[in-house]
């Protein structure tokens, strides 16, 4: 349930390309799936991103989900998270303390997330913003759908790609609210009461996995592997993206040195993704 | 000993204003909507909500003020539209409002049942580490622990990992609803329950409960179910009342039986968005869809025969694979 | 990507000297019994078993000295007689033969197991209270502990209840072994395995241990288990190899494919009870029958068509109604 | 797996009777099964009387096993405890960590037990006897098979059934090691160290249920309601058992004052069990 729906909004920007900002992002999150791996997807382009990846270089992919379809097939797109279409070719009809319990167990290899607020150490928040105390009881100025499953694939996936619109009120320095745990977190220490705060990384907490990259609408961002901060590693250059429009739409202080121009969609997986991945064109339409 | 009787009747018996409910299913798929309009229906209040997946039952028994406690990990509709209405009430606070809403993840909740499917009082676990949903300032529920019935005494424990020294380890309190409620593809009279597709943790909903309520598409014999017996998921002994009730997911789907109505979910996230400025707007279709409507029975002859065809499953693919889905420029409703 | 491969190849990859090895099937029904045969011929020692049913192959594998530490709740052969030999080998102690059994109850061992599936250190239970499983100076692998591999630190731990002031509550520590080997009716390709009839927890045997063995009566497409994919207990993600295995559980029964053997358990338990005063009947049994044949397909060409066709399952009831199975005065073996 | 079949070496004792030791211990069994309970039945003895209970007074009896079958409705005797006979009208295939966990959720209304050793309080021992610490290590005199399920269904059915072959040193004023909790245990505390033990009512720790009757080869016992422990409530008279039979076959003091004359098998019952239940004489042969 870690909805991306709101993609469904991202403008096609204009410069020479004749695919989309949504396409690209499909192309790039399908390109980082490996042959064999198990990937917990949700509902919407991650979903649509694995099938690409079934059909080219990633055949034996195994996709789940957290309602229980296991290596699903479907042959139209499922809109929700039960949807009838995933029972298609699934091998295994499961719930989701089975499912769960293989993250627990380390066996998911890909999980993928997206979220309203992602910070520079790629936590996520999911959950709302302007998070406060309010007689007692803790509210938020805006609230979001919440965690569903977002926590537990961020705390316990192998690994974790997330994929954001790119706004600067969503990059941000420090999310209002940890759904998802990326590199290092602020921790509530249990020991010290109320309010004190600490910055822990998530290997201090015992914890395995991490974001590897956030695939925005503008480009693709990795962690630095000394300081764990998020970098630009490419921007779509054929949608008239520059490095500059990463730095102006971030709103913490983001590298950009190395950013290089990303690989554009090939043809052909542009033809799978319009033809016969989301002919309904449910998710990919404009 | 047949357990079959009318939906009303299974929730006389055994619902109450305050009870601990759970509704199976997940997310838009299989949720037994016809029990929570019968509850909307009934005036039954300020009842503890919590299941593994919440979401639309849930919503409309917090936008119908039939809900005050809800354990949960998520609110929406997915693709059809954000949780309106719902967020407002969330962001007005408990103290304005009295409906409060506790943020756990789906693995604390999947968790939590199967501490109760055991009968064991607490499970640990290593998920979510980091995130705010162990944040100890955040308990919506700091005011009712020790006090409601079955609100746990804290929102979870820490220990130290009596086998492994020196690692520490959450624990989370079981839960054990007073009833839960199903929708299911076919049940026996006995109780006995065959699900579909994947199984969305039903048993461990079921078998957490000291009450279970299914509602199914049919009532077949015992029997039946006997064939393949590898196929049913919840065993008569969990099970309280059966009541057939037909299309008893809608505007969900149920696997094998129908797809979702995409029309009706289009108009619920409308008239709960406009709903959000004007609260008339949703009360004029809690009017015209729950409170105005006699039965389930009624509902479906007012959604008409037209609708519920088209919304029929291909028995081969258990969806509907003709439905028009492009939600934002949808065929008139049939 | 086939895990398939044969028993032997499969048993080499994965167990070794010292493992931590799980036998799944309860009993005498659905037991990995070729694997238990190949594992002695391969001469595989020292063996830490541990299943939540054991039974028949883990009493053949203490008394071919393959097993030295087991963590179990029960050894016999039920109606077909007491485990004889075993039970010398117990009384004896651990000082003297090597052997070790340390006794829990079924849901202890189930609870374990089921921490071990969901990836969690430790449950809590109730069970068992006033027994003296829970006697603390009963715990035969208290030199082992803290210092043997996947030998937990302690046998049990008691806590007060974190969510219940006073309650004292009793947790077991998780299992998670090396290997768990299952004998299944079929299996794909890819791992997906379909258990016929009750499964007997055969899902938490695997999704518990770190590798899994599938041994099968039938190799199918993982197309073929696509059809009703609820029927399928283990998915591929557990599974590391697939062996097929045909009477891979003989002398039991496999549901749907053949019953147990009654001539060969009859047998079976008499070499063990003359054993107990002849260690060499039960030494010329097992070199008749196990490490004398060369591999599984030999056993059963020595067992004989005519045995095997008579054991063969109805496949309506799923086992040889007409089997005969008066102990006491069976007619001579087909 | 509590396996009764010892009782098949059972003699049939000369009296006036046409039935034998076993057949009474089946009618006395099946006539304590109440319309609608669950009945948690190993393989043996309390299966038949589960059986002709279903067929007379209690159609709704539920029977199942810790092998995971449900409402099973046999049409030959399982003679192991996952036969697949057991499968034959089931409606549903489990395991034993689902069987179990409706014990501790307090759904199993009867379990049936049977064991090498009772004791006055109801504890049975099926585990072994002459217990000792030698090197550190506990071993027996006589091993027996083990607790299986026994010691959980001791401990959480809610009422339990106990048969067994009525012999001086099965009937014992204490077991020697209890593998089933009855009425009061001896119980080793936990606080104070090795060899601490003192005799506790099952109650004070916090558990359900207990022994109701024990059906022996001789006749029926229950439990005094104030002592909790064990007299002769009937006598297989017509077998040619007295109450004084039971007491030289008790090693501990038995209550015979109350006992009467056991109520005989009906002609149906007997035709029943020797010609729709049992017809191969599997579990009844003499």
């Amino acid at each position: 349930m870690r909805c991306l729906h709101h993609h469904k909004e991202v403008k096609h920007v204009n410069g020479k390309a004749d695919y989309t900002a949504l396409e690209m992002m499909v192309v790039q999150a399908s390109r980082m799936i490996r042959d064999g791996e198990v990937v917990f997807v949700g509902t919407g382009l991650p979903m649509i991103a694995s099938m690409l990846a079934k059909y080219l270089h990633a055949p034996n992919a195994i996709l789940c989900c957290e309602a229980g379809f296991w290596d699903s097939r479907f042959l139209h797109i499922p809109m929700t998270v039960g949807d009838s279409r995933w029972y298609v070719g699934s091998t295994w009809c499961a719930g989701q303390s089975y499912m769960f319990s293989l993250l627990q167990r380390r066996r998911i290899d890909l999980g993928f997330l997206g979220g309203a607020q992602v910070d520079k150490y790629g936590n996520i928040n999911s959950t709302g913003v302007g998070v406060q105390l309010r007689d007692g009881y803790y509210v938020f100025g805006k609230r979001f759908e919440g965690s569903g499953g977002a926590a537990d694939i961020a705390s316990m996936a192998n690994r974790v790609i997330i994929m954001m619109k790119h706004e600067r009120r969503r990059f941000v320095e420090r999310v209002d609210y940890i759904t998802s745990p990326g590199w290092y977190v602020w921790l509530h220490d249990f020991k010290h009461g109320r309010g004190r705060v600490r910055l822990v990384p998530r290997w201090e907490l015992g914890m395995w996995g991490g974001p590897e990259a956030v695939i925005s609408t503008m480009g693709v961002m990795r962690f630095d592997e000394e300081t764990k901060e998020m970098y630009v590693e490419s921007y779509y250059a054929e949608l008239g993206i520059t490095p500059e429009d990463i730095k102006r739409n971030t709103s913490f202080d983001i590298k950009v040195d190395e950013a290089e121009p990303a690989e554009p969609p090939t043809e052909r997986e542009l033809e799978l993704l319009r033809e016969h991945i989301d002919p309904e064109h449910i998710f990919l339409r404009e | 000993m047949s357990k079959v009787m009318g939906l009303r009747e299974a929730l006389k018996r055994y619902v109450r204003d305050g009870s601990v409910l759970c509704l199976g299913g997940i997310s838009l798929c299989r949720r037994p909507m016809a029990a929570a309009y019968e509850i909307i229906r009934l005036g039954i209040r300020d009842l503890h909500l919590i299941d593994i997946a919440p979401g639309m039952p849930q919503i409309l028994l917090a936008l119908a003020g039939s809900a005050s406690v809800v354990e949960g990990c998520w609110h929406g509709y997915e693709l059809f539209g954000h949780p309106y209405m719902w967020r407002n009430l969330v962001e007005r606070g408990p103290k304005e409002t009295g409906y409060r809403f506790n943020d756990e993840s789906h693995y604390m909740l999947s968790l939590r049942f199967v501490a109760g499917w055991l009968g064991v009082p607490f499970i640990p676990t290593y998920t979510a580490r980091g995130s705010d949903l162990w944040n100890p300032e955040f308990d919506n529920l700091w005011d009712l622990r020790g006090k409601r019935r079955k609100v746990a005494a804290k929102k979870f424990a820490v220990i130290e990992n009596p086998f492994k020294e020196g690692e520490l380890v959450r624990l989370l309190p079981a839960i054990n609803p007073d009833v839960t409620i199903i929708h299911a593809q076919m049940a026996a009279p006995d109780g006995t329950t065959r699900i579909l597709g994947a199984h969305f943790d039903d048993f461990v909903h079921a078998a957490a409960a000291d009450h279970v309520i299914i509602t199914c598409e049919q009532i077949v014999s015992r029997d039946t179910l006997a064939v393949n017996p590898e196929m049913n998921l919840i065993p008569s002994v969990y099970v309280d009342a059966v009541c057939q009730v037909p299309y008893g997911a809608h505007p969900g789907s149920c696997l094998g039986y129908y797809d979702y109505d995409p029309w009706f979910l289009n108009e619920l996230v409308r008239v709960t968005r406009e709903g959000e400025r004007n609260p008339e707007v949703f009360k004029r279709w809690l009017e015209e869809w729950v409170l105005g409507v006699e039965s389930h029975d009624a509902y479906l002859e007012k959604l008409g025969l037209r609708r519920l065809l088209a919304l029929r499953a291909d028995p081969a693919l258990g969806y509907a694979p003709e439905l028009p889905r492009r939600l934002h420029e949808m065929p008139p409703p049939p």
